[in-house]
């Protein structure tokens, strides 16, 4: 497996991350490209949720489709005027040869990205499908049908990787992901618990680098960074603890949250919650299948885009809130999202009930004014100063 | 051949002595009054409702326990077509849906914040929700009602297809994965509606209904292609809405059976006669998406002037939870083939919206189609997401005129009727050059 | 001696064209359209016929064809046909290897895709907002201070484009009053709008397919700071008549002259078409 | 006594107002253009003129706005969502909903007894729906926008503008003068259909009485009288001009509060470094 990272180690932790900045913004995605001079395949997936230890067993890269901050001059022809923005610049990166596939793969829990499998399908010759992830998670019968969709997609994968998927090189992966998911707990427990070492932008390059390198370099990546910003010597400020939620498929940019790092310490968020969506190490026995299908239903987080009784999802948000010691909340959501813009309004609402001061913005992964959520931010800030 | 006023006077009397032509509309609209008036006096009678959803409304489950079925995408094409959807959907507005919303799911927000007063009539509240996947804005849709009324939401979710054409038939293990999942749910689904209504389940009152729904996808299938004929026997836009309403709202009702026997008696008699549309038919048109209601009539009117005819719409065929496939149930085997039914027609549904460029190419030389209409909507990314490459891929594979024009089905901020004839104006100067580089008659100009 | 006449009712500017049997055009004016459009149509052709020194009364105008957004209006015109025939057939008309044409009028941006006899392929229009619109250098002409022919001069001294982020023609003045503010050069500032503008445009175009020749047509057409940024951008150059922006009544005018000939022995009809 | 300046350096006109405790004692306004600093500077200078002090009287300055920043003698930043709060309050203490048309954005904020902005909304970021559509729609028709009021005021007619694009509105209103309808009505529409988005932003926050309405779009009556007939309750409107003043008024005010809470601390005036990010939790 080549490395697909610069020599990070002799750097200090704050160039590390900037190198993961600029790896994340880079919209002709070096590490992916090395990954192919080297002779690897890549297996595209779009947002939110995908097993990629079905990929990673099968010795290819997942690549995490979502979207970049590009003009999207071909991809936009291929779209109307009433869209999200990452459908286009994810059509975009591979129309315009930036990132090429062997695979692309969607899901249904989202029309737009069901669309997406659709015109990619119409673009591009290499296989290009829908994931059928079940959405009604509480049917006892729904993670026995996603064993066997699971099985479905690794029959697909085996064909595009040219090799077979044993039980064994599958649990040896989801023991790659446990660790991984691992990591990213500790990241997010340093934000929770001492925020001022780890801003939300910077967490959110070194959480987004996972998607576009193999897995054991994100992990190795993680545990040597890790430790140093523990280390950090950045000293608490009396600054608002809050929670950053979007239903993130769609990225905001990076600015966006730089923005929001200099006025307040978010304290959790949801971003890029496909990477995080499976909550605890996933026990692996003689069915990994199964156990991928369980974690899925049974041990997930939660997202407008899925739909669980268990889960109402105003009340995860204020638990959420709750958990992290956050005395507020930025809501947005991205424009044209048809999922993230129905869950302000229940959002909304839960947090005038409790009290919870919040304000409302909706962004676009291409925008570059933040004037207008600048001074919500002040005026929030503001007012609890002045009060 | 006699004129067509002639036919239409000569064609044969029901019993009520009316002419079979121009039978169905009458029809439609009074059964469709008749439905509306049911539902407001549902609860006087205690009577259960469902919301449920034209792809995969499950009307054969619940009409066996006698739960009626509302149509929340129903109640709102006729807020829109009845020039009110405005006001509704500013209700939700203010309530914090924001601008980008769906238009149906804020002029229903709108309507359940009025306590259901709608133009057609009073909406009762649910006793539950029953929705598939095919739209991923019926699952949001619900999660509002659980919210408002705390009812129980039963999403029946229905893999649809991995890759465009790649159909799975039964005996196929992803087929029967899909199957059981599915079938499950079923059980599931009666299980719930034993706990709403306090019944039991009846499996020949099932049987009914499913057999009912047997005779209206068979005819539907027939309606379809009756539209072969030269000139149109019905507008696909049009008319066809009237048959949607009807295909969804008797859905597993004897009413709805005989319904579409005579509505196929009478196009089949127009068909024979050689009796249109009202108008005379220059282009044979097919329609993609879904129609503008805020301004139907206008929007229509955009296109018969010049004498386009929509002979076929992506409409009937998804709106129509896939009946266009014309599958009958087995009715020896109810459950069984009500799992299978469901799988093969929603998935259809679905098909129709993500994958209809194949459709539609194979559609032209049967039907006679000069040009392809595709109206995406700004409300609906399920529908419309993909029609701008759709559109891309058809032009490649044919010659076909396309017009590709955006707007809404509801939210008449959004609809500008000028810029809409300008466009359409354009297509058909396109459609007449195109005719005389063909046939070399008439210039390209509009009338004075 | 017949002619035949095209009349452009735009939202800011009436063009109307007059041309003879030889589709030579003979007589052509602008006016602005102002708020009575019928009276503006009329003035454009009056003066179009003086122009051409065309007196109705001994040699006629044939046939009269209305088109633009103001078409209907046209109440002494003999039929309309929509801009975007127009502007199609006229491009093709004067550049015979026309492929795609792009238009930009005060208000809208149109990519056209023709065929060789100038039938309509295919067309797209922005009409969702203002931005990417000839309005668009309207502002920033407005908030510099500038006359509209100055701009494009204006743009060409600078070689180092200025990023605009506002999309809104409205708020188009403020952005370019603060960068101004903020130092940038007046150049700077202009060339990034015709960039803004420019990139917008070819967005469209994408949306029927670049297929060359392209004929930028309309009034921005005038515009040479459009016109080169636009063959820098699109890497190759553009066609651009000094008739672009009467492009609208000319291919209105030609039609009209087919409705003439069409009236005639269908021998002579082919010749016109070509 | 205590004096303090409030400036509000807004998209179009830069404000300030010179509070002596609680008693204006001098105002100017002038357009911002392409300098906000030096406007500040300008404008502070001709409201000490109006006032007949010198600057050295000066005990604490505020700057808010869009220009605040460049600011260079303020003490305290605020944004004019704060500004406008203390501004409001002080003018009506009873205001509980603002909303403040500008040309360039509105915004709606719902505040507290205390001042506190409990909940605010801002408008796209796109002319139609700000006071830009009103003052082109009278361009369109030749006018300029002093008239708007008076022309407005000549009509009970409301014509309905459906352009959702301030540009494209243009095409429409000049559609509606082809067919011989009035200026006067169609100016009515222009600002039904401003009021319709502004009073939608203020349901977004959830508006309660009293309502306070600010900014200079607010210079004309028929916008006034059009949201009373939409919006229940009390509605304040600062007098004359001083629609305009507001945001520079609650700087000012907000200022006066500094100085006191400073002068208990004995602490040195706080610069706005201190207050980046200084929310408590």
């Amino acid at each position: 497996m080549p490395s697909v990272l610069d020599d990070y180690q002799s750097m200090s932790v704050e160039e590390a991350i900037g190198m993961c900045r600029d790896l994340v913004e880079d919209p002709d995605f070096p590490t992916v490209q090395r990954w192919r001079d080297a002779g690897g395949k890549v297996v595209g997936h779009f947002q939110v949720y995908f097993p990629e230890e079905i990929v990673h067993a099968a010795g290819m890269l997942p690549l995490k489709v979502r979207g970049a901050p590009v003009e999207a001059r071909q991809g936009e022809s291929h779209f109307g005027s009433y869209l999200c923005s990452i459908l286009k610049t994810s059509l975009e990166l591979a129309l315009s040869g930036r990132v090429v596939l062997d695979m692309f793969v969607s899901h249904p829990i989202c029309d737009s990205a069901r669309n997406l499998a659709a015109v990619f399908g119409r673009n591009f010759e290499y296989p290009c499908e829908i994931l059928y992830l079940p959405q009604n998670a509480n049917s006892a019968h729904a993670s026995t049908y996603l064993r066997g969709e699971y099985a479905r997609l690794t029959r697909e994968v085996e064909a595009v990787a040219g090799r077979s998927i044993t039980p064994e090189l599958l649990r040896n992966s989801m023991g790659v992901f446990n660790e991984n998911r691992r990591l990213l707990r500790e990241l997010y427990e340093i934000k929770r618990e001492t925020p001022w070492l780890l801003s939300v932008d910077k967490a959110y390059c070194l959480m987004a680098v996972g998607g576009m390198i193999p897995r054991e370099e994100h992990n190795q990546l993680l545990a040597w960074a890790i430790p140093q910003i523990r280390k950090g010597s950045g000293t608490p400020q009396d600054r608002m603890r809050l929670v950053f939620t979007g239903g993130f498929c769609e990225q905001p940019p990076l600015d966006l949250l730089h923005t929001i790092a200099q006025f307040s310490y978010v304290v959790d968020d949801d971003l890029l919650v496909g990477l995080r969506w499976i909550l605890d190490d996933i026990p692996v026995g003689d069915d990994p299948l199964a156990d991928l299908a369980e974690a899925y239903l049974e041990n997930s987080s939660y997202s407008p885009v899925q739909h669980d009784l268990r889960k109402p999802k105003e009340q995860m948000l204020l638990e959420q809130i709750k958990d992290a010691k956050a005395g507020a909340a930025i809501i947005t959501a991205a424009k044209m999202c048809e999922p993230g813009l129905d869950e302000v309004v229940a959002y909304t609402k839960a947090l005038d009930d409790e009290g919870i001061p919040y304000f409302v913005s909706e962004f676009e992964e291409r925008m570059t004014n933040f004037d207008s959520l600048q001074i919500q931010l002040e005026t929030f800030i503001e007012n609890l100063l002045f009060a | 051949m006699s004129s067509t006023s002639q036919l239409i006077q000569d064609a044969p009397v029901d019993k009520r002595g009316t002419s079979i032509v121009g039978r169905g509309n009458k029809e439609g609209n009074r059964l469709f009054r008749e439905w509306y008036g049911e539902l407001t006096s549902a609860p006087e009678r205690k009577e259960h409702s469902a919301y449920v959803f034209v792809m995969g409304s499950l009307a054969e489950i619940l009409r066996s326990f006698d739960i009626h079925t509302i149509f929340p995408e129903i109640n709102g094409l006729q807020q829109a077509v009845r020039h009110v959807a405005d006001d509704y959907i500013g209700q939700a507005e203010d309530y914090g849906f924001s601008a980008d919303v769906c238009g149906y799911v804020k002029a229903d927000v709108g309507l359940q914040l009025r306590g259901g007063d709608h133009p057609m009539g009073k909406i009762p509240p649910p006793s539950l929700a029953v929705y598939t996947n095919a739209c991923n804005t019926y699952v949001k849709w619900a999660e509002i009602w659980e919210r408002m009324y705390h009812v129980p939401t039963f999403t029946m979710d229905i893999p649809g297809s991995r890759a465009a054409g790649r159909l799975t038939w039964p005996g196929h293990v992803d087929f029967e994965n899909d199957r059981k999942y599915v079938a499950g749910q079923i059980n599931e689904l009666i299980k719930l509606c034993e706990q709403v209504t306090g019944r039991r389940f009846d499996i020949d009152k099932l049987r009914e209904t499913m057999a009912h729904t047997n005779t209206m996808s068979r005819k539907w299938k027939r309606l379809i292609e009756l539209n072969k004929s030269t000139p149109a026997v019905y507008n696909a836009v049009t008319d066809g809405t009237v048959f949607l309403g009807m295909m969804n709202g008797y859905r597993g009702r004897p009413e709805g059976a005989k319904y579409f026997t005579d509505l196929v008696e009478e196009m089949e008699y127009k068909a024979a006669n050689g009796i249109g549309t009202p108008f005379e038919e220059k282009y044979r048109l097919a329609f993609v998406g879904v129609p503008c209601y805020p301004i139907f009539r206008r929007f229509s009117e955009m296109f018969t002037e010049w004498g386009g005819s929509f002979v076929g719409s992506s409409y009937l065929w998804f709106a129509s939870g896939g009946a266009n496939l014309g599958y009958e149930y087995d009715l020896e085997h109810p459950l069984e083939s009500l799992a299978e039914g469901l799988l093969v027609t929603v998935r259809d549904s679905m098909d129709s919206m993500f994958y209809s460029d194949k459709n539609l190419i194979e559609m032209i030389e049967p039907y006679g189609i000069d040009g392809i209409v595709y109206h995406p909507i700004k409300s609906c990314r399920t529908v419309s997401t993909g029609l701008a490459d759709n559109r891309r891929a058809v032009m490649e594979a044919t010659d076909v005129a396309t017009l590709f024009v955006e707007s809404d089905h509801m939210d008449k901020r959004v609809v500008s009727e000028a810029q809409l004839k300008n466009r359409v104006d354009a297509f058909f100067e396109g459609l007449a050059t195109r005719r005389q580089r063909l046939t070399s008659t008439g210039a390209p100009t509009g009338r004075a | 001696m017949t002619y035949a006449a095209g009349v452009d009712v735009g939202s800011t500017q009436t063009k109307a064209v007059i041309i003879d049997e030889d589709l030579q055009i003979v007589g052509r004016a602008l006016v602005s359209t102002g708020s009575n459009v019928t009276v503006a149509a009329e003035t454009a052709y009056e003066m179009a016929l003086q122009q051409g020194n065309i007196h109705e009364e001994e040699e006629g105008v044939g046939f009269i064809v209305g088109t633009g957004y103001g078409r209907y209006k046209v109440t002494f015109g003999d039929a309309q046909t929509t801009e975007i025939s127009c502007h199609g057939r006229g491009a093709v008309h004067m550049f015979p290897g026309t492929r795609t044409v792009v238009d930009m009028g005060g208000q809208d941006t149109k990519a056209i895709k023709v065929s060789p006899t100038g039938e309509i392929l295919d067309f797209f229009m922005n009409d969702k907002c203002a931005a990417g619109t000839g309005r668009f250098l309207g502002a920033a002409a407005m908030a510099l201070d500038l006359p509209l022919d100055q701009l494009g001069p204006t743009a060409l001294l600078s070689s180092r484009p200025v990023k605009i982020t506002t999309t809104c023609t409205v708020f188009a003045d403020g952005e370019i009053l603060s960068l101004i503010g903020k130092g940038k050069k007046v150049e700077d500032v202009l060339l990034g709008v015709h960039h803004s503008v420019v990139s917008r445009s070819i967005g469209l175009l994408s949306r029927v397919g670049i297929e060359r020749e392209v004929t930028f047509t309309g009034g921005v057409a005038c515009n040479v700071g459009m016109v080169s940024v636009l063959n820098q951008e699109l890497g190759f150059e553009v066609n651009v008549s000094d008739d672009s922006h009467y492009m609208g009544a000319v291919g209105a005018a030609l039609f009209a002259m087919d409705r003439i000939v069409a009236g005639r022995s269908p021998a002579r009809r082919t010749e016109v078409r070509v | 006594m205590t004096i303090t300046a409030g400036i509000d350096v807004g998209g179009a006109y830069t404000k300030v107002v010179l509070l002596d405790d609680e008693l204006i004692i001098g105002r100017a306004i002038l357009r911002t253009g392409y300098k906000p600093g030096m406007a500040a500077e300008e404008c502070l200078g001709s409201a000490l003129a109006d006032a007949g002090i010198g600057r050295d009287r000066l005990d604490y300055v505020v700057a808010t706005g869009f220009g605040r920043f460049q600011v260079a003698f303020s003490q305290l930043n605020v944004t004019e969502l704060t500004a406008a709060a203390w501004g409001a309050h002080a003018l009506f203490p009873g205001t509980k909903t603002i909303l403040d048309v500008g040309g360039h954005a509105v915004k709606a904020s719902r505040i507290d007894e205390s001042r506190q902005v409990k909940s605010f909304r801002l408008n796209e970021k796109c002319a139609a729906g700000t006071g830009a559509f009103l003052e082109k729609t009278a361009r369109y028709m030749g006018f300029n926008a002093d008239q708007i009021g008076a022309l407005a005021a000549t009509s009970s007619i409301v014509v309905p503008i459906s352009g959702v694009c301030t540009v494209f509105a243009e095409a429409e209103v000049i559609n509606h003068l082809s067919q011989g309808i009035a200026a006067a009505d169609i100016m009515n529409g222009a600002i039904a259909s401003l009021v319709g988005k502004s009073v939608q932003l203020m349901k977004r926050v959830k508006m309660e009485p009293e309502v306070t309405l600010i900014g200079g779009i607010m210079r004309f009556p028929t916008m006034v009288s059009a949201i009373r007939e939409t919006v229940p309750g009390d509605i304040n409107v600062p007098e004359g001009d001083l629609v305009q003043f507001v945001a520079a008024l609650g700087a000012g005010a907000l200022a006066q509060h500094q100085v006191h809470r400073l002068a208990e601390q004995g602490a040195p005036a706080a610069g706005r470094a201190d207050l980046v990010g200084a929310g408590a939790s």
